[in-house]
C-alpha cells in the first residue's frame, strides 16, 4: 500500500461521498460546489494514474462548468440558499433502486472479467502522444468536434438569447391558421403560465 | 482558499533550472486550472455576505474573469509553442536565446492586464470597487478582511512571477545565480503593475465585457498566429 | 490503484448520477446527475487507458470527446432550460405537462 | 511525484490562512449582536434575502464560452506537438480557431456580449 | 504581549473613518484629506470611528444607529459639527470651526490602547424574524423563514423584467443615506433585478447645498462682495463634484488631488486646474462615462438651470447681463449634449473659466444684486420631473454616475420628498 495507493484511496472516498452529498443538500450552490469538489478528487486520481494531462484538464474544465452551473442554478431555483427545505424529489424509491442496481450489475461484471494488464510506461509523455494521435491519423475527429463546438454555440445563442431576427423569443409559437388571416389553429394551450406552487 | 491558490500559483514557478517546487509536467494548465477556481472562490466570498452590494460585486467579477481567462491561456500557448512542452522549465529553457518577450510582443502587455484581472485592482476592481460599497469585502472585516487583502497580493506576486517566468526568461541571466534573476524580474513586473493600477479609469462591467470579447480576443488570436509563424 | 478497484469507484459515480438523474425534479439537479455519470465514464476510460490499453493515443482521445461531450451537453441544456423559463416560468420538470394529455 | 509537492504547498497554505483568520477571534470572544449582523446598504436595513434568484446578465455569454473553452482543450496538445508537425499542424489549428471564430462573431452580432 | 506590539502598532497607522456626510461636513473632509493619516473606508465595517460631519436631520437616527452597530469592536462615534446634544463627552465632539484631525487621533489611538471603552450596540439584540421553533413541515431551522445569518422574510414573487422579458425575482430594499459617493442624505426606494434598476422612488430628499457653496452669493443679495470670491466658491464647488465622479471610475488619487485643489483654492491660493483635466483626460475618465447615459431633454434641463442647462447647450447665464463681467470678456461656455460626460465636462470648463476670471480681477467689487444662478438659491420650488425617472433600465454603477452628475441643488429640486 504505497504512497500512490493511499493518495487513490483517500481521492476516491472524497469524489464518492460528495457526489452522493450532493444530491441530499437543500442549497444549491452548496450541490454544485460538492459536485466540483467530486470532479477535482476524480482528476487528481487521474493524474495519479499518470495522465497528468487529462487530469489538470478536468480540473480546469469543471471549475468552470460548476461556476456556470451554480451561475445558472441560482438563476433559476426556487431558494437557491436552501434557507427551506428541498424536498425536490419524485419517484424517490424507483431512482434509488435502478442506481443500486446498476451498481451492482456494473461491479459484478467487473469482478468477473478479468482484464489483461500492460500498464502504460511512465516516461511516456501523454500529451506529445496526444498531439500527434489528434494531428495526425484522427485529424477528422479533431475537426468534427470543432464543427460540433460551432454547432453548440449557434444553438446555445440562439436559444438562450431573447432578441431574434424573427421578433423577441417571447412571442411564443402560434400554429398557422387554417384559412389565410383566421384564428389560429389547434387546441389553445391553456393561458396559465404554468409556474409550480409557490413556496409561501 | 485564496491565499492557497495564489500559493499554488508561485509554486509552479521554477526558481532554478534544477529547483522548482512543483515539477508538473504541465505547468500552463494548472495556472488555469488556478484561474478558474480563483473566480469561484471570490464569486463565493461575495455571495457568502447574503448582501445585495457582495453579490453585485461577485456577479461583476465573473463576467469579467471568465473571458479573461481565455486571453490568458492564449498568451501561455503561444509561450509554449517554441518550447515544445507545456512544462514551465521546458519553457523557460527555450528563452535560453531569446527572450519569449521580444519575439513576442504582444504576450507581456496583455498577460500583465490579465493579472490585474485576477486580483480585481484598478481598472479591473469589479469585484471589491468603491462604488459598491467594498463590493465583496464589504461585509468583512478584523483578521478574515486582513486574509483577504494578503491573499490579493499573493495573486499579484503570484502573476508577476508566472509573467516573469514565461516571457522574461525566468532564471535565465548572465551574472547573478538564477533565483536572483527570477526574484529581480518579479520585483520589476510587480512594479509596473502596481503603477498601472492607478493609471485608467474602469468602465462599465457590460462595456469591458464587450471589449474583451471584440478586441483582446481577436488581439490574442493574433498574438498566436504570429508565434506560430515565428516558431516554424 | 488495481484497474477493478478504480471500475468500482466510476461504477459507484454512474450509479449516483442516475439516481441523482432520475430522482431530482428541477432541470439543473437533473444535469448535475448527467455530469456526475459522465464523469464517471471518463474516470472507467483513463483507467483502461493507463492499465490495461498501455498508453494507446486513442485512449486518451476517448476521454478528451467525453469532456467534450460533457461540455456541448452542458451548453445546450442551459440555453433550454432559459428557453424553456423565458415562456412558461417553469423551472420544475413537473409542470410541463403539454406532452403528457 | 510531481502532484506531491503542489498539494503539500497547497495545504500548508490554506491552513496558514484558516488559522490566522480564526487566531484573534479565540481571545475576544465577542458575541457578534444580532443588530451587527445586518448587511450593509448604507444604512438602512433590508426586508428581504440577497439570497435570491439573480437576474445574471451574461448568461447567453457563459454559455458560448464553455463551447469557446474546449477549444482550449485541444489547443494544449496541439501547442506541444506543434513544432515537430510544421505546417500541416498551422494550417489545421488556423481552420479550427476560423471554426470557433465564426461562434464568436455570430454571438458578436446577436449582442450578447452586452448586458441582455 | 504579542496584543500591546500590535495594539501599539495599530495605533500609529492612518485612522479607518466612515464618514456619514451631514448638512454642510464638506469643510471637514477637506481638513482630514489634507493631514493625509486619515484612511476613508468604504464600509462601517473597516472602521473603528463613525464620523458623523455636519448637521443630521432627526429622521437620520435610525440610520445613524445601524451604521454605528455595523462597525466591528472596538468602535467609537465622532460628531463633528455643533448641532449636538451636549451630554456627549468632550472627547467625542468638536466644533465645526476647528480642525477635527487631532481629536480623532487622539481618540482612536485612546481606542486602540483599550482605554476607552468600545460603545455597545445601540439598537436591540434579539433578531426582526425570531425563531419560533420547526414549522410542521420541517421549515425552520436556524432563523425560521431566514436561515442564517439574518433572519428576513422571503423573496417577493418574480416580476417580469424590463430589459429581457426573463420574469425572475425582484429585490426591492432601501438604499441609505450615508454611503460613499452617494448624494448625502438622499434615500431611495430601489428594486433591483439581478444588478439593473427596475424602478426608483425617493424615500427622503438629500441634503440641500452646502452653507459655504452659498454664503457669498446669499451675502450678495445685501451688500458688496468681491468678485474673485465669488467666483473661487464657484470653482470649488464644481471641484468637488469632479472629485466624486473621479473616484467613482476608480481614479481615487485623481480624485484626492482633485480636493486638495479645491481645498487650495478656498484658501486663496492660486492654483492651475489644467493639470488636472490633462491627467483625467488621460486615464480616460470621458471615455469611461457612457456618452448618452443620462441624458435629459432640453426643457427639463432648462427648469434645472446651473451649469446644467449650460451643459445642454443653452447660452444662458445670469453673470452675462452684469456690467463687470462684459468688461472681462465673460462668455458663457456650454457643451452639446446635455448627458453626463456634457456636465462633467461642463464643470471642468466653468471652474477653469471662474479661476481665471477671479485671478483677472483679484479686487474689484460686484454692486449689489441678484446673481445667484438657481443651483445656489435653494428656494426654487421643486420639479415635478424626479430624478428616479432616470435611472430604471441602468445598471447600479451606471446609476450611480449619473446620480452624481447632477449637483446637490439640481438633485434636491429633482428629488423632493415623495407625497404618498
Amino acid at each position: 500500500m504505497n504512497v500512490i495507493d493511499i493518495a487513490f484511496w483517500i481521492f476516491a472516498a472524497i469524489a464518492v461521498i460528495s457526489g452522493w452529498r450532493v444530491f441530499c443538500t437543500d442549497s444549491m450552490v452548496r450541490a454544485s460546489f460538492l459536485l466540483l469538489l467530486s470532479f477535482i478528487a476524480v482528476g487528481l486520481i487521474m493524474v495519479l494514474l499518470n495522465a497528468p494531462y487529462l487530469g489538470i484538464a478536468t480540473v480546469f474544465m469543471m471549475a468552470v462548468e460548476m461556476m456556470v452551473m451554480a451561475l445558472f442554478m441560482v438563476m433559476f431555483m426556487m431558494n437557491p440558499a436552501g434557507l427551506n427545505p428541498m424536498m425536490m424529489v419524485h419517484q424517490h424509491r424507483f431512482s434509488i433502486a435502478a442506481g443500486v442496481f446498476v451498481f451492482a450489475t456494473l461491479t459484478g461484471l467487473i469482478c468477473v472479467t478479468r482484464f489483461t494488464s500492460n500498464p502504460v510506461d511512465p516516461g511516456l509523455d501523454s500529451v506529445a502522444s496526444l498531439g500527434k494521435e489528434l494531428l495526425g491519423n484522427s485529424m477528422l475527429i479533431f475537426e468534427t468536434a470543432g464543427v460540433t463546438l460551432l454547432a453548440t454555440m449557434v444553438a446555445s445563442v440562439i436559444l438562450s438569447s431573447r432578441s431574434g431576427r424573427f421578433g423577441t423569443a417571447d412571442t411564443g409559437a402560434v400554429p398557422p391558421p387554417l384559412e389565410p388571416g383566421g384564428e389560429p389553429a389547434g387546441r389553445q394551450p391553456e393561458q396559465h403560465s404554468g409556474h409550480a406552487h409557490h413556496h409561501h | 482558499m485564496y491565499a492557497a491558490l495564489a500559493g499554488s500559483g508561485v509554486a509552479i514557478v521554477p526558481f532554478s533550472s534544477a529547483s522548482v517546487l512543483a515539477d508538473l509536467e504541465v505547468g500552463i494548465v494548472w495556472w488555469g486550472a488556478v484561474e478558474a477556481l480563483t473566480v469561484v472562490v471570490v464569486f463565493l466570498h461575495g455571495w457568502s455576505a447574503n448582501a445585495q452590494f457582495g453579490l453585485i460585486g461577485a456577479y461583476r467579477y465573473v463576467a469579467i474573469g471568465l473571458p479573461v481567462m481565455l486571453i490568458s491561456m492564449f498568451m501561455l500557448i503561444a509561450a509554449a509553442l517554441p518550447a515544445e512542452s507545456l512544462a514551465l522549465p521546458q519553457i523557460v529553457e527555450s528563452q535560453r536565446g531569446l527572450w519569449n518577450v521580444i519575439r513576442q510582443p504582444l504576450g507581456l502587455p496583455l498577460f500583465l492586464l490579465l493579472g490585474l484581472s485576477l486580483s480585481f485592482r484598478g481598472p479591473f476592481n469589479y469585484a471589491d470597487s468603491a462604488d459598491i460599497a467594498g463590493g465583496t469585502a464589504a461585509e468583512v472585516s478584523g483578521a478574515p478582511r486582513l486574509v483577504w487583502e494578503f491573499a490579493r497580493l499573493a495573486m499579484l506576486t503570484a502573476v508577476a512571477a508566472m509573467a516573469a517566468s514565461v516571457f522574461l526568461g525566468g532564471y535565465l541571466g548572465p551574472w547573478l545565480p538564477g533565483p536572483a534573476w527570477l526574484v529581480l524580474k518579479t520585483a520589476t513586473l510587480l512594479l509596473v503593475l502596481v503603477c498601472l493600477t492607478e493609471q485608467l479609469a474602469r468602465i462599465s462591467p457590460s462595456r469591458m465585457m464587450t471589449l474583451i470579447w471584440t478586441t483582446l480576443l481577436p488581439l490574442s488570436f493574433l498574438h498566436l498566429v504570429w508565434a506560430g509563424v515565428l516558431a516554424l | 490503484m488495481t484497474l477493478p478497484a478504480i471500475l468500482i469507484v466510476a461504477a459507484a459515480l454512474i450509479g449516483i448520477g442516475l439516481y441523482g438523474t432520475l430522482s431530482q425534479q428541477s432541470f439543473v439537479m437533473l444535469m448535475m446527475g448527467l455530469e456526475l455519470m459522465l464523469n464517471g465514464v471518463m474516470l472507467a476510460a483513463v483507467g483502461f487507458w493507463s492499465l490495461t490499453a498501455g498508453g494507446l493515443p486513442t485512449g486518451q482521445l476517448l476521454a478528451i470527446i467525453v469532456m467534450a461531450v460533457m461540455a456541448v451537453e452542458m451548453a445546450v441544456g442551459f440555453a433550454l432550460i432559459t428557453a424553456v423559463y423565458r415562456s412558461r416560468q417553469a423551472d420544475v420538470t413537473e409542470s410541463l405537462t403539454t406532452l403528457k394529455h | 511525484m510531481a502532484l506531491t509537492g503542489l498539494v503539500i504547498i497547497f495545504i500548508t497554505f490554506f491552513a496558514g490562512a484558516l488559522i490566522v483568520q480564526k487566531l484573534p477571534t479565540r481571545a475576544d470572544h465577542h458575541q457578534l449582536a444580532e443588530s451587527q449582523k445586518v448587511p450593509f446598504l448604507g444604512g438602512s436595513s433590508p426586508n428581504t434575502h440577497a439570497w435570491q434568484r439573480y437576474h445574471i446578465r451574461y448568461y447567453s455569454m457563459t454559455l458560448l464560452f464553455i463551447a469557446f473553452e474546449m477549444e482550449m482543450m485541444f489547443m494544449y496538445p496541439w501547442a506541444v506537438v506543434y513544432v515537430t508537425e510544421g505546417v500541416k499542424a498551422l494550417a489545421e489549428m488556423g481552420m479550427f480557431l476560423a471554426i470557433l471564430t465564426v461562434g464568436i462573431l455570430y454571438g458578436w452580432r446577436e449582442g450578447i456580449f452586452r448586458w441582455q | 504581549m504579542a496584543v500591546t506590539i500590535l495594539g501599539r502598532l495599530a495605533a500609529r497607522a492612518p485612522v479607518p473613518v466612515f464618514v456619514a456626510m451631514g448638512r454642510d461636513g464638506a469643510p471637514a473632509i477637506e481638513h482630514l484629506l489634507k493631514s493625509g493619516d486619515i484612511d476613508f473606508t468604504a464600509t462601517p465595517r473597516h472602521a473603528n470611528i463613525l464620523l458623523v460631519a455636519g448637521r443630521t436631520r432627526e429622521s437620520d437616527q435610525p440610520y445613524l444607529d445601524r451604521l454605528h452597530d455595523q462597525m466591528p469592536h472596538p468602535r467609537a462615534t465622532f460628531w463633528w459639527g455643533d448641532a449636538h446634544s451636549d451630554d456627549i463627552d468632550e472627547a467625542r465632539r468638536s466644533a465645526s470651526a476647528d480642525d477635527p484631525v487631532a481629536p480623532l487621533r487622539a481618540l482612536y489611538r485612546k481606542l486602540i490602547g483599550g482605554s476607552y471603552a468600545s460603545e455597545t450596540h445601540r439598537l436591540s439584540d434579539e433578531p426582526p424574524a425570531p425563531w419560533r421553533g420547526r414549522g410542521d413541515h420541517g421549515q425552520g431551522g436556524e432563523g425560521m423563514m431566514g436561515g442564517v445569518p439574518y433572519g428576513r422574510m422571503m423573496p417577493m414573487p418574480p416580476t417580469p423584467d424590463i430589459r429581457d422579458g426573463l420574469a425572475l425575482d425582484v429585490y426591492r430594499t432601501q438604499v441609505g443615506p450615508f454611503m460613499p459617493y452617494w448624494p448625502a442624505g438622499l434615500i431611495l426606494e430601489v428594486t433591483f433585478q439581478g444588478d439593473v434598476i427596475q424602478s426608483a422612488e425617493v424615500v427622503q430628499p438629500p441634503y440641500p447645498p452646502r452653507d459655504i457653496d452659498r454664503e457669498p452669493f446669499d451675502r450678495l443679495l445685501h451688500e458688496q462682495t468681491p468678485l474673485a470670491q465669488i467666483e473661487r466658491t464657484r470653482a470649488t464647488h464644481h471641484l468637488a463634484c469632479i472629485a466624486r465622479v473621479l473616484s467613482l471610475v476608480e481614479l481615487p488619487t485623481l480624485s484626492r488631488r482633485a480636493q486638495i485643489v479645491a481645498a487650495r483654492i478656498r484658501a486663496n491660493e492660486t492654483v492651475a486646474i489644467g493639470p488636472l483635466r490633462k491627467a483625467a483626460a488621460r486615464a480616460g475618465l470621458m471615455a469611461a462615462i457612457k456618452p448618452g447615459l443620462g441624458r435629459i431633454d432640453d426643457d427639463l434641463a432648462c427648469e434645472l438651470g446651473g451649469p446644467v442647462r449650460r451643459a445642454a447647450g443653452h447660452v444662458l447665464d445670469s453673470r452675462n447681463d452684469d456690467p463687470t463681467y462684459t468688461r472681462l470678456g465673460f462668455t458663457p461656455v456650454t457643451q452639446k449634449q446635455s448627458d453626463c460626460q456634457a456636465r462633467v465636462a461642463q464643470w471642468f470648463d466653468e471652474a477653469e473659466q471662474a479661476l481665471a476670471l477671479a485671478s483677472a480681477a483679484p479686487h474689484i467689487l460686484i454692486a449689489q444684486g441678484q446673481l445667484a444662478e438657481p443651483p445656489w438659491a435653494l428656494r426654487a420650488p421643486p420639479l415635478d420631473y424626479r430624478v428616479t425617472e432616470l435611472l430604471p433600465g441602468l445598471e447600479w454603477s451606471e446609476a450611480l454616475l449619473v446620480l452624481n452628475s447632477f449637483d446637490s441643488a439640481a438633485l434636491c429640486r429633482m428629488a423632493p420628498l415623495e407625497t404618498p
